[in-house]
């Protein structure tokens, strides 16, 4: 892939910033979790920011994003407040999701981020979903769907291409191949490694980009969502990049060499943008650590937001399973809370 | 009131939403040009073009997902999976995502979303097409689940499903939809969920039937009241959730016992889960266990004669209402 | 596709007479389906012979082969007693699978006919699964795995295909494109529909074969079991046919023309080999019917014979569901056959 | 016998019977070179080599289906699901295939075959990762479902899936992996299906708890032995499909109550699948309703304090035996 030239200043500044966020963002989440203020799994994208960055930065607002379980990085990227994106992570009310979804279900419906999905390959059908709505109602919207290299072997993966080229629905697929899904490398998951051809049994178009470089992602992003978003058909992305951190907090990474990791990390795209920016003099390094303090202050107003916000009334528990209305107006359960049977339209 | 076929009245339903609101659209398998695999759907592609009406590939666990993302969107599909066997692949989008993204998404959103599939024995179609899964349904907190064994209901239960916000389970009978019977006019005619009705009153027994079985209970009913003198009350629930537990209890406690009725499996069926609530709320109320019907503890083989035997008849709901007037405790191997 | 030399007399007379007996067999099973002795669903596979019958030619005894619910010409092809197969229509005890499995289900292991599956796509894995078996033991059997147009957008399409490209599986999966899943045309249902190429994006290298034509079946299959036996690895055949016949018995075909059916028709794969061997001289036209005329005895033998024999008892219900033995006795059930509950052990 | 954890107690059990048949062979994602997601395979890969310790992409209904195939050819694949949510995604291939292949077939073939998955809440894993699926599989009949709750019987009832003939639902626990217990030493311990564990004796009230929440009804016990002199006997099923339904019918037989405490969604649950046998079987020695104390009817929300309030504890476990000896009908609402 060759270099591109930078896009406008105003712009590249925008973009490390985002990236810079991200970066301390995830860090701090880690951080965190290892002091148990985030429990469950956490999946940091550390390496992974200008495939989140670039990608995003090819929509418009009103574009739909989908994603993985992996996807605080695009849930701020797409504009949620770091604060309550720390406030979902830490399972207190006023999270994203009320702490309900925590790490692997972010969503932020203002802004169209439409998840953080925990089941691998499960987010594709939704993402044509999507397409079809905006198709059905005539607009000129977009989605972008995320998922992952190991993904790309769900059965979701060729029926959803399948549909979305045979409606014609305007889905841009971008498989973000970080060389693994979990501790299995994509050679021993996958029989066809070059993922742009894996859209080719049914029609789908194919392209790479260097998921290192928030440049040709978003390039490569804006090239695909366009032929998505006017000849109204879906194509398939394939994002290179390499998660720098375990698959989740708790992997001891036993399946990939340190030299491995070392080698990739030279490339990292935080680091590697920041220094183009500054000797192409965009940017002046004392600068660039005016936006790296920027983001450490942000990440410590998210965790200091997080921190005050209360843990969910219990009574809330069985808040939002139901749209309860004329017709649906409760149900019935017995529980825990000992022996008998509650109606749900007393609860709510 | 017109007289008309379960299927008609499924039809028609559907015809009257669709019109009523364009973000509704029909989706699934051979439902346009071969116009349903058991015709519900003959003749609306015809009225209401490819947008509305669309025929997808054999792909269930995407359709669903697909249906998932655009009822999130602002549409409000209605979902033919051509058998409720087949749902089986696509259980994954039903549990995780249609029941659940508006839970674990904090409310932002909502999953306005019908699965419309038949179930049920008895045109011998062999075990991977024969299976009745109202009770796999039941159990997920999250999903709407109707049974509608009338034509009326089978229409006024999808104009109410179609309606609803919330992601609805419509499984339908395979063997019903031939049948006739009354149908209120009007565009305006529903049934609301969470209400049992009571097909026949009666003082001595209570017998629940579920889906078709509420029809078999009926007849079980009839013959129990010419030729014993038993004078059964006879519920069909309609919807399993939300479930009127009210109405079955009234009768529990009128009658002091109670035969449920059903055509899949035994072990945590729908019996088991009516008769465990009916003993926990109606225990001195009753004067013998909480009876069960069902289907028998194995998949459904194609030859008719044990197909027959598969699934219960009057007789054997008879039989089950005898034993409650009979001994109390009815013996292991009884 | 050129017309290839035939093979030896014997070879061509053993196929023309399996044809025909498939052919007799299915329009009997026809009739009787309208008379009610065969309940259910019956779909016939009229007009597809020679892709059945060219596929089996190419495979050794030891060979799987696996099909769908439109299987009773592969039962017969691979040895089945045409007796049997239609007592497993009748429902009789005497039929393959005692009468459970039915049209839909047919299965014989003593001539590898590994089944009969019901779910469209469902038996993908299961070919698989006996590849790995092969594999596993080191034996150079390979599995044949047909299953329809409509089936290559199942899930389990992508996902087996990577697998048995990923594991060097020997399969040679045949996909019977017949223009139709159900009413719903090829061009409706897949985006791709040079079906061939539905491998590509699992790297499984495609084939094509005329569907119509015994020999040029025979040859494509043969070719595709030599390379899955000998390079071990999976390969995908599309054979192009056409079912002259509704996709079941209930079926009013308005989703295709006259006109498209009579086209077809032309190319019927029975007649025009036979009236190939007859151009040729390796047959006469007496012999033909003489052939024909043995084929409907068989067929008369075997409606007798399925006739004869008995509806299972109903005391059979309970078997086969699990293998008894030491540390499973049984299990417990309540059923239809009246209050309480009844132990599996005093069943079986 | 050794002390070791559950963990441990799979590990071993899988090793030996690796040893022990060369046809076995284990399938899964992430159990080969990465160890396991939750390290119960750790050591086997470098051990057995890649034919036999298999990595597997992300697949599921593949690769439940790939078992089935090989299991009718001769071989004896276990299956690691990374965890039981992600077996909806396979249930075609269990239900239709696996379960039935043997009876649809006529007896021509069995399914030797063993899907291993650990299901639970308690880690904070939300609502798509969290499920208790122990009824739905228990629902099928063709299945055999076992649940150990302790280190031993982990080890000595997967043994006895692995050497049974029947395709075996295997539901492991996320939180007892780390538990530590006895296990009896030597390759030929196993454990035998359809024998219930009696935990604890007692003769006032049948606690029977599922999975895990075996352990949770002992911890309640022993409470309630010491602060209310309620001494309660303690039944682990161990299996689900066979049921040891005697062992329980004795129990409840002498202590006239009964409670049943499980993880899972209650509509449809085990609990109300043992309530509907128990009060069959037993009606006449029941001096109150059978009381279940189950996870809460939502989708588990990841926040920690919501999920702790989710899922049963000792103290709901103890108010729902009180409970049996207050009033002896339980209320509406109470
Ligand atoms: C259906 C399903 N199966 C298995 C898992 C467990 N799991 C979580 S992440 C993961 C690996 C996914 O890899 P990939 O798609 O490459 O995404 P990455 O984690 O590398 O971003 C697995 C197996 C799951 N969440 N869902
Ligand atoms: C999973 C599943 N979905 C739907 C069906 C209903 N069905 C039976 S056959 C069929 C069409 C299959 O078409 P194709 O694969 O082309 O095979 P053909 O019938 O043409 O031989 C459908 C939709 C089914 N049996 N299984
Ligand atoms: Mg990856
Ligand atoms: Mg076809």
């Amino acid at each position: 892939m060759a270099e591109h030239p930078l896009p406008a200043a105003q712009t590249c500044l925008e973009w490390l910033t985002k990236m810079n966020l991200i970066r301390r963002f995830e860090e701090r989440a880690g951080e965190q979790y290892t002091r148990a203020k985030i429990g469950g799994f956490l999946h940091l994208a550390i390496g992974e920011e200008a495939t989140v960055v670039g990608a995003v930065a090819a929509l418009r607002p009103d574009d739909y994003m989908i994603a993985t379980y992996r996807s605080h990085g695009q849930t701020i990227a797409r504009g949620s407040d770091p604060g309550r994106v720390m406030a979902e992570l830490f399972g207190r009310v006023d999270g994203l999701c009320r702490g309900r979804g925590g790490s692997m279900h972010m969503f932020d419906l203002e802004h169209r981020f439409m998840g953080g999905f925990g089941i691998v390959g499960g987010n594709l059908p939704i993402a044509a979903g999507f397409g079809l709505t905006s198709d059905y109602l005539g607009n000129d919207e977009v989605t972008l769907c995320q998922f992952g290299d190991g993904a790309s072997n769900q059965g979701t993966f060729g029926e959803t291409l399948n549909l979305a080229a045979l409606w014609s629905l305007p889905v841009v697929f971008m498989v973000t191949n970080n060389q693994f899904g979990m501790g299995t490398a994509l050679e021993r998951h996958s029989a066809q490694t070059d993922l742009q051809r894996k859209g080719e049994s049914f029609g789908v178009p194919g392209m790479e980009c260097d998921g290192m470089d928030v440049v040709d992602t978003w390039k490569v992003t804006s090239e695909a969502v366009k032929i998505a978003r006017e000849q109204r058909q879906p194509v398939l992305v394939e994002a290179v990049n390499y998660r720098f951190r375990g698959h989740s907090m708790a992997d001891p990474e036993d399946y990939r060499s340190e030299a491995e990791v070392l080698e990739w990390s030279k490339r990292d795209p935080l680091k590697t943008f920041a220094e183009r920016l500054i000797a192409e003099g965009v940017i002046t390094e004392p600068e660039r650590e005016a936006i790296d303090e920027q983001a450490m202050a942000t990440v410590d107003r998210a965790v200091e937001f997080a921190d005050a916000s209360p843990a969910p009334e219990p009574g809330s528990l069985y808040e939002d399973i139901y749209v309860l209305g004329d017709q649906v107006r409760g149900w019935y359960s017995t529980d825990h809370r000992g022996a008998g049977v509650r109606k749900g339209e007393d609860l709510s | 009131m017109a007289e008309m076929r379960y299927r008609e009245a499924l039809n028609e339903a559907l015809a009257e939403e669709l019109e009523r609101d364009p973000n509704v659209y029909l989706m699934g398998q051979d439902i346009g040009v071969f116009g349903g695999a058991f015709k519900v759907t003959e003749g609306l592609l015809e009225r209401f073009g490819e947008k509305r009406v669309r025929d997808t590939p054999i792909s269930e666990n995407t359709i669903v997902g697909l249906g998932v993302g655009s009822a999130m969107t602002g549409l409000r599909p209605v979902i033919e999976l051509m058998t409720i066997n087949f749902s089986l692949l696509a259980l994954d989008q039903i549990v995780n995502h249609a029941a659940h993204i508006r839970y674990m998404f904090g409310g932002q959103v909502s999953v306005p979303l019908v699965i419309r599939m038949p179930q049920g024995a008895g045109h011998q179609l062999g075990p991977t097409h024969s299976h009745s899964f109202e009770a796999l349904y039941l159990h997920v907190p999250g999903l709407l689940v109707a049974a509608p064994s009338t034509p009326a209901d089978a229409k006024g239960l999808l104009k109410t499903a179609i309606r609803d916000d919330n992601p609805v389970i419509f499984i339908e009978h395979e063997t019903l939809y031939g049948q006739r019977g009354d149908v209120p006019a009007g565009p305006d005619f529903t049934v609301p969920f969470g209400q049992a009705a009571i097909r026949r009153e009666g003082t001595d027994v209570t017998i629940i039937g579920i889906s078709r079985m509420a029809i078999t209970a009926g007849l079980a009913a009839e013959q129990l009241a010419g030729e014993h003198g038993i004078d059964a009350e006879v519920i069909d629930p309609r919807t399993l959730r939300p479930l009127d537990l009210d109405t079955i209890l009234d009768s529990v406690r009128k009658t002091n016992r109670c035969v449920i009725v059903e055509e899949g499996w035994p072990h945590g069926g729908v019996g088991a889960n009516l008769a465990a609530l009916i003993q926990e709320q109606a225990f001195d109320y009753l004067d013998a266990p909480v009876g069960r019907v069902t289907g028998v503890d194995a998949p459904m083989p194609y030859a008719k004669n044990l197909e027959q035997i598969s699934f219960p008849h009057e007789a054997e709901v008879i039989e089950a209402v005898l034993a409650l007037f009979g001994e109390r405790s009815v013996g292991l191997n009884g």
